[in-house]
């Protein structure tokens, strides 16, 4: 056990997993000799040997592909693309292929593949660096789509998904890599992927989001506290298939709900969110879930990406505005 | 780069250089070869009778497919598109499982565990890149196992096709790139789908060797092939290989050919048919007697026949198999949408 | 004024406007010499010219990109895709250039595209071609997303899609191309791509959907007046940037509601009928808004097809028990 | 395809063939050249300094960028991907929207009306098409107007490339497909890139011209990309041209590359260094003194000291652009996010 970021965690899973089967191989643009434009793969090529940490050509339909083939062949690739929005070039082969596979072979072949994919905004970098389309991912039946939220959470997600026998979309929240520290077992065990985590108790309301936003969502609810409101913590954690008991046992409770997303609110995850939260529990409700988001926009650029991010003063906001109504 | 493709046999059917395959073979390539013929001309029938929803004819291609897949060995790859079925078969494909496609049906999909087939891949060119990582991986695992993909003249122009043959080359993966110009993709001719000399021209981009075969020359398509496995099993690398045919009959059977090709065309090919001649080799060679050919064509059709009927009583597909299909464990949400939908 | 199917009201539109214009250019596989696979631009080549009207080689990225350099050039490309399952290939190129050159150069250049999808299950295809991913699109900034359900509609629509001045995503919904016929005129003005409109006027439920569902909502509502329920029907018709004015007014005076889709339910377009509701009229609601949608699976091919589409069945037992709630 | 890349002046700046260029247009080649050195240098400090929020070196690359540029006419298009700011502002593209772009605000993609070049395009491989539809529309338009697209060596690997390349093949449009093989894709060196002999072989795929040409050699440059403009202008179709130079810094100001390659291998191409040689060269005409050299470097720096002050007073992006950049007319469901937004 140490104290380590999110990063950290996520190497070290990735060393733990590489250590414990020959089947694993971890390959994507610059994983291997530079370890990554994040530095996650950092010292695995070294260890692990460059025929299991492989610097491939630069082009990603072509990355997950060639890994559906290796997946279909038994081996677990585990693909890196470097930022969510250069995943798209790949998004044929994951939908095609990857995600439906199992379903046109009844089982018979099955793609144990996992794909890291940093995401999110608020590190100002370049047009198409700060995508957060999950929702995207999450409507694509047969996949798994996960995020972590916490170092010692992303070490048990990222073993549980690499063990998955089925694909599993990994997103990891670029501007928390390096935010946060936590005690991280040495070598995780594998963490459930399709739960959420009440993360703090509450009883006014319930704050409900996922990756890079729990930041100001955790924020949010110490401001509410400090106000004397009791917010209630969600970490969705599992986008797909989603699993609302958590969330929905929180809401019968608190009978009041926001749901925070970076992504651009129109036909964004918080609107399944609020439409399963209907389904299940639309009388304990005592006011319309709101949804604080990005705008139907793009993502501006480092100057102005701060108009778009949802804050914890929205957040703040917007509870008070749930809560008085 | 050879200028003039790979042949062995001429349109009659006369061998203009020694065979690469000896008496044997070439018989057994020519009873898959009518086989396929049999085959294909069930498959447009039913289809016309609606017992099949939908079908991809190939008559014409019966030497490419069936004389490359006759290289193969049990355990290496084979990572089809949706025009192959006798290449499919040839490897071990259950015929009424692609009947059962064919159909319809997710049955289909799933061919028993020894057979080291994928099933029909509709996105044009999206699957070559599968068989690269097949045989990488059988690489990894240190066997000589190699992986072959079919594809038609469209699919070189998806940039599928161009990452797959790129990450070929650079991994030197064991992997055959086997095209079958059949000279259309749909109503596009070859000559509007790329300004290449050639398909095979192709390979100079990715370091690899790009061979012209005749395709209807079912012996110069075992050569090529036979070549480019052993190229492969040795740890030598890919080989893009153009087999040039011709889709003789329409694209699909909602395909009308009639809007975008000259029936003369199909003529002039038709005289340098692939199964006809193998068939004046065989005949000069003293292999073949017209009873030998009713007996395959009886055996053809018992086969396909037989494959229809298993094909025709397969079980249904369960509307609860659409859910259990999707993962190896049923996660909760599905598993309340499964029961939702038993309900109704 | 002619009796004209739905297929035939978009082929006319486009021929309209290769006659209205030499900017527009009508680009993709097979649309020249054998007039598509659904044969919606029959004879537009022979008519208008191989240099309008032009078969391109089968790459669908390439197809999308290229018609974007036309359009920053001026011109007004309309892309025809051939099926929903097979516009993947393109989405790089409309998520991160289509529906962005406008706001990356601040009007400077601009994408007057259409690209025409037709879209959806139902006619027996084979794997790939009954896909229904709408929502997808319609989170992308940047793009218009609209999908007619009537003859008439289609042509005016296509009209204001090829003169609006940003890009279009219009959706074709297959099995109505030739199921349904109406009078459409020989040459219809644009029609309004914000805006939703009432089908039926009635009073106990709204029933909402959009493009090819709209057969057996259409029937769903036959299906209640027959026992006595006045349902409401809502064609949306104009997916992104969502309008719900006029369906919110529709569910204020209905106090109920069921969104139909035909796409898998996770994540679908539903969900932001459902959370727009919530946000517009939460109060006015008398039950939870429910749900019709083809489930978070595979479609299945021909033979089971019918297992995952929304039945007029399924809606009609679904109006009940949302009325009965 | 030539195996050895076109060479007018050897590293040492010898002339090794006739200048394809008089001494005026070396002249203002060099001084263009001084420029986007001091430009780059500039950048780098800007960036270590955070008045940038991202920067993309690019020395060692000036005279493939450079001299290629200064072949185009007005009214031709350019396609750029992200480290090509010399080639765009040799085309108009103004050097404090670049800088802007840089700086991280969106206030550097719009350059003026009578400027054809397209902002910094950074999904690599995704650009080039944009290229073939320009120089498409210029054709169905009538004119003989050009577009030129640059990109790197690891651009190649993406089908996006391939789909251009054979797009262009086919519409045989008017395009310059201008590939700077700088040696490396952030870490990955050319030879894993892809294993053609050289990115120029890629061109024979697609029916074009594929032209080798040292990149370090402006004249070289000049003479290779005025030869393909020609082609272009003429109707004669695409060419592919590979550029073979050298990133001398690191890919980004992020980047680190001690951590893939040696310094050896970049002092070895400090040798070609394309400025130094064209200095030479100038030098052994007697065009070039140390006082001409001061005043560039001083006429230079004020120049980008100018643009970066312009640049850091540019009015700030506000909020309610973001939501009115979007279409042409505001929707009504963006007009109320701008309204909710703008009450916050
Ligand atoms: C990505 C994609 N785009 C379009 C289609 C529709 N389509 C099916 S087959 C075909 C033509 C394929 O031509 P070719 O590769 O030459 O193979 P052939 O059919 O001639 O065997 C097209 C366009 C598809 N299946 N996938
Ligand atoms: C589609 C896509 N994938 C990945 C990246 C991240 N990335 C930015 S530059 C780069 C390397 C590009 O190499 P090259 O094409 O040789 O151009 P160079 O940077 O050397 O000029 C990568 C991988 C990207 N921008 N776009
Ligand atoms: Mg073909
Ligand atoms: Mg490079």
């Amino acid at each position: 056990m140490a104290s380590r970021t999110l990063a950290q965690a996520i190497t070290l899973a990735l060393d733990n997993a590489l250590g414990r089967s020959d089947d694993i191989i971890v390959l994507g643009e610059d994983v291997g000799r530079t370890g990554g434009v994040f530095r996650i793969t950092d010292g695995l090529r070294a260890k692990h040997g460059a025929h299991r940490v492989v610097d491939t050509p630069l082009a990603e339909s072509g990355i997950v592909g060639t890994a559906l083939g290796l997946a279909v062949a038994g081996m677990r690739p585990v693909v890196e693309l470097q930022f969510m929005g250069f995943s798209y070039p790949a998004f044929d082969q994951i939908i095609s292929h990857v995600a439906r596979m199992r379903h046109r072979t009844r089982h018979r072949f099955t793609v144990p593949m996992v794909i890291r994919i940093p995401y999110g905004g608020g590190i100002g970098a370049a047009e198409h660096h700060s995508e957060s389309t999950e929702t995207i991912y999450a409507h694509i039946p047969g996949l798994k789509v996960v995020v972590p939220s916490r170092p010692a959470d992303a070490a048990g997600m990222l073993r549980a998904a690499i063990e998955d026998p089925d694909p599993v979309i990994f997103l990891e929240p670029i501007r928390m890599y390096r935010s946060v520290k936590e005690e991280v077992p040495d070598d995780s065990p594998p963490a459930r992927l399709d739960t959420s985590t009440v993360e703090r108790l509450g009883s006014d309301i319930t704050l409900v989001s996922w990756g890079a936003m729990m930041k100001e969502t955790r924020e949010a609810a110490e401001k509410l506290a400090a106000s004397g409101v009791s917010a209630e913590v969600v970490d969705l954690r599992c986008l797909a298939p989603m699993n609302v008991d958590t969330l929905a046992a929180s809401v019968r409770k608190t009978g009041r709900a926001v749901v925070i997303h970076e992504a651009p609110r129109s036909a964004g995850l918080g609107a399944e969110v609020i439409a399963s939260l209907q389904e299940h529990c639309a009388y304990d409700l005592e006011a319309p879930v709101a949804r604080v988001t990005g705008w139907d926009t793009v993502i501006p650029l480092k100057m102005a990406e701060h108009h778009y991010l949802p804050s914890t003063e929205r957040i703040v906001t917007t509870a008070e505005r749930v809560l008085a109504s | 780069m050879a200028e003039r493709p790979l042949q062995f046999l001429n349109p009659d059917g006369q061998l203009i250089e020694k065979s690469p395959v000896d008496l044997d073979r070439a018989v057994a390539l020519y009873r898959d070869m009518v086989l396929a013929r049999v085959y294909d001309k069930k498959g447009v029938a039913l289809q016309k009778q609606g017992r099949l929803a939908t079908y991809a004819p190939f008559e014409g291609q019966e030497a490419a497919q069936v004389a490359s897949a006759a290289t193969l060995e049990q355990g290496d790859w084979m990572v089809p598109s949706y025009r192959e079925p006798a290449a499919m078969w040839m490897h071990g494909y259950p015929m009424e499982l692609l009947i059962a496609t064919r159909r319809g049906t997710e049955l289909g999909g799933s061919p028993p565990d020894d057979v080291r087939v994928l099933p029909v891949s509709i996105p044009v060119g999206s699957h070559m890149l599968h068989a690269v990582g097949l045989a990488w991986a059988e690489r990894l695992r240190g066997t000589d196992r190699v992986a072959i993909t079919y594809f038609g003249d469209g699919a070189t122009s998806e940039g599928d096709f161009h990452e797959a043959m790129n990450f070929a080359g650079v991994l030197n993966a064991g992997c055959i790139f086997f095209c079958q110009n059949n000279g259309w993709a749909i109503s596009l001719p070859r000559e509007e789908q790329t300004a290449a000399e050639t398909i095979a021209h192709k390979a100079v981009g990715y370091g690899m060797p790009g061979v012209l075969v005749d395709g209807n020359d079912a012996l110069a398509v075992y050569e090529a092939t036979r070549t480019a496995v052993e190229r492969a099993r040795s740890g030598a690398g890919p080989t893009l290989i153009e087999a040039q045919t011709y889709r003789m009959g329409p694209h699909s059977t909602a395909d009308d050919p009639g809007r975008y090709r000259s029936p003369d065309a199909t003529e002039e090919w038709r005289t340098r048919d692939p199964v006809e001649r193998l068939r004046r080799y065989l005949a000069d060679q003293g292999s073949w007697t017209p009873e030998w050919q009713a007996e395959l064509e009886q055996d053809g059709s018992a086969l396909v026949e037989q494959a229809v009927v298993t094909a025709e009583t397969l079980p249904t597909f369960r509307p609860e198999e659409m859910f259990d299909g999707m993962f190896a464990e049923l996660p909760p949400g599905i598993a309340a949408q499964r029961a939702e939908a038993g309900a109704i």
